[in-house]
């Protein structure tokens, strides 16, 4: 049993339990026990008998951030369009954030869909979280009846044959690649902070794919996307994703085609992608919500590329800070612009 | 896949000339559309219930159900009153007299006029725009007058300009065998009828439930408020009609879209009774 | 009944040989690459690797293709032939799909039920020939014995093929069936009465396992619809669902489709395509009203539908118990949980 | 395929101009007799800033050999900053193209005034080149059968 994960799951109850004990929030966003080896699932506990039910640990994949705009207006008084707002202090909710889910929450206040006043930020600095597509490939795809988890090691158990794996090596890559293990903003923290983590290379995958030419490119591309059978899974996990209409769901125009014919799955991915841009925190979400392993998560961390390098910014670092799409410079970057190319003797 | 015309193909619209298009209303937003099928066989062959649909399709815009306005004894043609409201209902509103469009169907059950309804009194009830299948209900029953009782048609609309098919309502108010009460939601210059809902008029004429069946269409506000003043008469859910309508795609009970608990709107339905309708979860 | 006995090499051979009649499809296992339908064509004479378990796409898609193209038109206006529909043109070949295991089978001809007067659903039927596999061991999220089925089933499947002490017994369920063992002659020899009874002791032992699931369908088609409908727990599961479409879309037994016209540069085609009632758009009148716009009425759709409406029209249950939701789920939403609690009510 | 096939095949570019000046400075190109080529298929938008990833992708899927997107100098813009929003909207996007293999030079920005109407005519010449020589295009192409 790992310890780290079990004084923490001791501690999200306990927190919880007072919480929701004394009022100061409705309900408690967190994880609980899934039915199957390596699955936890999200959560809302509304009474503090319901603590002890909160668990956490390394399979604690999907954001939970995403479930926090529709949660928080679930608890307010229902009005039509029109009405005063309500008076008093809304009902509050306390939610469970590492790094990159914290910093969607600050995306979320930014974005004003989420009132900082009415959210307890339950910060957990995290280790990571495992990939369970990594965990089934390590044991050659063999079923898992049960996992274990140690500090460092999982116990993989199925029909015939018990296997140890090195915690880290089924590490998810955007995990292994995060700067920002510790929330950013928190009311309550659990477990020590880790630190700023140095990673040597930490848009390694994008750089890989760069050093491709344009034709291999497309080609990794069309195929790394093609098994997508567009079930907006990426979407919906995403805490970024709250539009009352999707681009995917306008009719006039419609934008993208809908059954998996190419174009339209290539273009929806890029497009969802696209919006994210200056937004995303590589939190995962997406990546393990998917159902049959497409990469999207590398477009995103191209983009996050791109604005770390122009705009020297990373989404929701800073409640201060304007999100990098809603402001500009007027030195911005401009060679990739025909008549500013330097040769041309306009200016980058 | 040779087979697939080897069968009726329930998917394939007939093609269809749009004949003539009527603004009906002074909002202009909806027009009745005639149309007549260009293949004369499948002309002929058209046979459908008063209270069916069809689905309409325009050319790279889609499918949309619509209640079969005319009346099964008007040959020749076909009328959609029809109101712009999405993508394809927008196209078709800008269409001219004599560009093509598709029509599939009939489609849906229709209301029971053969079996039923006949020998009973009917009391006809719509608001709005719902009148359309109605207006089909209505001329078959006063084509095949003796099978009917009493017929009583309680109609409203905003203004006077709202009102659907009016050269019509008002040859219907002079004839004898229907009692027409035709109402406007507000007092409107020039206007010397009935003013008040629909429910507030169904209310006063309290139409006997005795060997009768109500036909109702309209908003589900106007439906809600229409019950109380009948049930207080007499009338029972076994004796009212509804007609439902739910988004659907494939109008023959595949797709899914118009599915409310087990049953599919558009192929077991559209009309049901208020009893059958109690039965079923609230998603319509 | 005649059952032909293969040892792997020459399950191999004989499926090769098949690719001269059709495409040969078998599962695609997540090294092979990637596919748009989830099984690749086989190129080479191999018996390909099976895992245990169902692959990871539903043989769904190939009855239901994305997208199933239902005419094509020209969108030229004025033109004479503008918008006459064509339906398209008849495909020769036949698919034979290998490794199909006997709940995705069985969501074959549970599917044709709603889809009885569908031409587009019959064709792929005649066009689409199955080659069974059964379970020698089920997964921990399978539970076909729950839903009707068997882990030695042969509903839906043209052959059923079983590996049974490293050999492959092969039997023809139906006359097409017999018609691909024909071609085995010379590769496959008949089995000899011991493997024949080894065969039968299986299917044996799986339906008695079977009886033990109890048939949940005819305990819920006895239940009252609205009582189902107002279970407490459905807002539960419904706070936790994130709406997407994962689990209909890799469901066997969801056949729902949507249509659209799709039109370039003066051609058109219509399209039907898998449509999934977790997305609010799936319900949404043109007025902007919403029947079931709120989550919880779109997650107890999708289950009362599988479990209650669909038995209450058709008799069996739209569930064939391959575990795919419960697997591929985001949020961990099993529909086995969901079974009980309706179960236990 | 034949070289007179090839030799007949002429791109379709689709150009997003910003009404206040790149439009007009297609205008003053027209009646300057300033000769470009005629593969542009001209949108007017109100504003570079307008333009969104959609549009441009929109004309890719249906069949777009090149796309230029046009607005006025920063700094220029007439509502004073629209220009300088899309800016970071259009590298973004520029880059997430390429990344995905679409070639560079199928999409194109530039910034022209409504006093430039010669360069107007020579960012059109130079695209219109560029696009030439990538060849008809083919990625994000949607086909319809």
């Amino acid at each position: 049993m790992s310890t780290a994960n079990q004084k923490i799951t001791e501690e999200i109850r306990a927190q919880a339990e007072r919480l929701l004990s004394s009022g100061e929030v409705e309900a408690f966003l967190g994880y609980e026990k899934g039915s199957l080896p390596m699955s936890v699932r999200p959560f809302t506990a509304r009474k503090p008998e319901d603590a002890g039910r909160l668990v956490w640990n390394s399979f604690c994949v999907l954001n939970l951030a995403n479930y926090l705009p529709a949660l928080l207006k679930s608890l307010e008084p229902p009005r039509r369009p029109g009405d005063p707002p309500p008076e008093g202090p809304l009902p509050r909710v306390a939610v469970v954030a590492t790094g990159c889910w914290s910093r969607n929450i600050v995306v979320q206040i930014r974005e004003n869909q989420v009132d900082r006043d009415r959210v307890t930020i339950v910060g957990v600095p995290s280790r990571g979280m495992v990939s369970a597509m990594k965990v089934r490939a390590a044991v050659n795809g063999r079923e898992i009846t049960a996992v274990t988890e140690e500090d460092h090691l999982l116990l993989v158990e199925g029909n015939g044959f018990r296997q140890e794996i090195n915690r880290w090596d089924v590490v998810r890559d955007n995990c292994k690649t995060c700067r920002h293990p510790d929330p950013v903003i928190h009311d309550i923290l659990i477990g020590k902070k880790a630190g700023q983590r140095q990673v040597q290379e930490p848009f390694a995958q994008v750089k890989d794919i760069e050093s491709k030419d344009s034709a291999r490119r497309w080609q990794w591309f069309a195929e790394a996307f093609e098994s997508c059978i567009r079930c907006y899974a990426c979407r919906n996990a995403c805490p970024l994703c709250y539009c009352p209409t999707c681009f995917v769901d306008d009719s006039r125009p419609q934008w993208v085609g809908k059954s998996t014919d190419r174009t339209d799955t290539l273009l929806f991915h890029l497009l969802r992608a696209y919006h994210c841009a200056g937004r995303c925190t590589d939190c995962g979400s997406c990546e393990s919500a998917c159902p049959v392993g497409i990469p999207m998560r590398l477009l995103t961390k191209k983009l996050n590329m791109d604005v770390l390098e122009m705009y020297g910014s990373e989404a929701g670092m800073s409640l201060d800070e304007p999100l990098p799409l809603t402001t500009y410079d007027p030195s911005d970057p401009q060679g990739f612009v025909l008549t500013e190319r330097e040769e041309k003797g306009g200016t980058r | 896949m040779s087979y697939i015309s080897k069968t009726k193909n329930p998917y394939r619209p007939y093609p269809a000339r749009l004949d003539q298009i009527k603004v009906e209303t002074e909002d202009g937003n909806l027009k009745t559309f005639r149309i007549v099928l260009e293949d004369e066989r499948e002309r002929e062959a058209w046979n459908h219930n008063a209270g069916q649909f069809a689905m309409l399709s325009l050319a790279g815009k889609g499918e949309i159900p619509i209640g079969i306005a005319s009346s099964p004894t008007e040959k020749g043609h076909l009328l959609f009153t029809v109101n712009r409201a999405g993508v394809v209902t927008t196209a078709l509103h800008n269409m001219r007299e004599g560009d093509r469009i598709g029509v599939r169907g009939p489609l849906g059950n229709g209301f029971p006029v053969d079996t039923d309804l006949k020998g009973k009194n009917i009391v006809i009830i719509a608001g709005g725009f719902a009148f359309t299948t109605l207006r089909a209900t209505l001329i078959y029953m006063l084509e095949n007058r003796d099978n009917y009782g009493k017929i009583t048609v309680i109609y409203g609309a905003r203004t006077p300009g709202m009102l659907l098919y009016r050269d019509e309502l008002r040859a219907w108010q002079a004839r004898d065998d229907v009692e027409m009460h035709v109402t406007i939601d507000r007092e409107a210059p020039g206007w010397d009828g009935l003013v008040g809902f629909v429910p507030t008029i169904a209310g006063e004429v309290a139409p006997s439930p005795e060997n009768a069946a109500a036909l109702i269409c309209g908003p589900p506000i106007m439906i809600k408020f229409t019950m109380p003043p009948l049930e207080k008469v007499g009338w029972t859910d076994e004796q009212v009609y509804l007609s439902l309508e739910n988004r659907m795609k494939c109008g023959i009970g595949i797709c899914g879209h118009c599915s409310v608990g087990p049953v599919y709107v558009c192929n077991d339905g559209p009309v049901f009774t208020r009893s059958q309708v109690r039965k079923l979860p609230v998603e319509y | 009944m005649k059952v032909l006995k293969f040892d792997r090499k020459g399950m191999g051979k004989w499926l090769a040989r098949l690719g001269e009649k059709g495409n040969v499809y078998v599962p695609a296992s997540s090294k092979e690459g990637k596919t748009a339908i989830g099984w690749r064509k086989l190129e080479s004479a191999e018996m390909p690797p099976v895992s245990p378990g169902v692959p990871a796409r539903p043989v769904k898609n190939f009855l239901l293709p994305q997208p199933e193209v239902l005419f094509r038109f020209s969108t030229r206006p004025g033109k004479e032939d503008s918008f006459i529909p064509r339906e398209p043109e008849p495909g020769q070949v036949d698919n034979i799909i290998f490794g199909v295991r006997p709940c995705d089978a069985r969501s074959i001809m549970l599917n044709a039920m709603p889809y009885e007067n569908d031409p587009y659903y019959q064709a792929r039927m005649e066009h689409n020939i199955i080659i069974g596999l059964t379970c020698g061991e089920p997964c921990s999220t399978c539970f076909c014995s729950w839903t009707g089925g068997s882990p030695m089933g042969t509903d839906g499947c043209d052959l059923s093929v079983t590996e049974l002490e490293g050999a492959f017994m092969a039997r023809a369920i139906t006359r097409r069936g017999e018609k691909l063992l024909e071609e085995a002659a010379g590769i496959a020899v008949e089995a000899d009465h011991d493997a024949v009874e080894g065969l039968e002791k299986m299917s044996a032992t799986a339906v008695a396992g079977a009886g033990s699931g109890t048939a949940p369908e005819r305990a819920l088609r006895e239940r009252d619809l609205m009582e189902l409908y107002n279970a407490p727990f459905w807002q539960d599961l419904a706070e936790r669902c994130i709406n997407c479409g994962a689990c209909t879309f890799l469901c066997p037994t969801c056949y729902c489709f949507d249509i659209q016209d799709e039109t370039l540069h003066g051609k058109g085609r219509r399209i039907r395509y898998q449509d999934s009632c977790m997305f609010p758009l799936f319900t949404l009148h043109a007025s902007g009203h919403n029947p079931r716009g709120q989550k919880v009425q779109r997650v107890r759709n999708r289950f009362m539908h599988k479990l209650k409406y669909f038995p209450d029209r058709f008799g069996p249950l739209s569930c064939v118990g391959c575990g795919r939701c419960v697997r591929d789920c985001p949020v961990n939403i099993d529909i086995r949980e969901v079974m009980g609690k309706l179960l236990a009510l | 395929m034949g070289t007179t096939s090839e030799n007949k095949w002429e791109p379709k570019i689709v150009a997003f101009l910003c009404n206040w000046c790149s439009y007009a400075g297609a205008d003053l190109a027209g009646v300057s007799r300033f000769q470009y080529p005629p593969n542009i298929r001209i949108i007017r938008l109100p504003c570079s800033g307008r333009v969104s990833a959609n549009m441009i992708l929109d004309a890719l899927r249906s069949g777009a050999d090149g796309v230029l997107v046009s607005g006025c100098h920063p700094g220029d813009c007439h509502y004073i900053s629209g220009n300088l929003f899309a800016r970071r909207r259009f590298a973004l996007l520029n880059n997430l193209l390429e990344f995905v293999g679409i070639e560079p030079g199928r999409v194109n920005f530039s910034w022209v005034s409504a006093s430039e109407g010669e360069q107007f005519a020579e960012v059109v010449r130079e695209v219109t080149e560029t696009v030439k020589k990538l060849g008809p295009s083919t990625r994000l192409v949607k086909n319809i059968g």
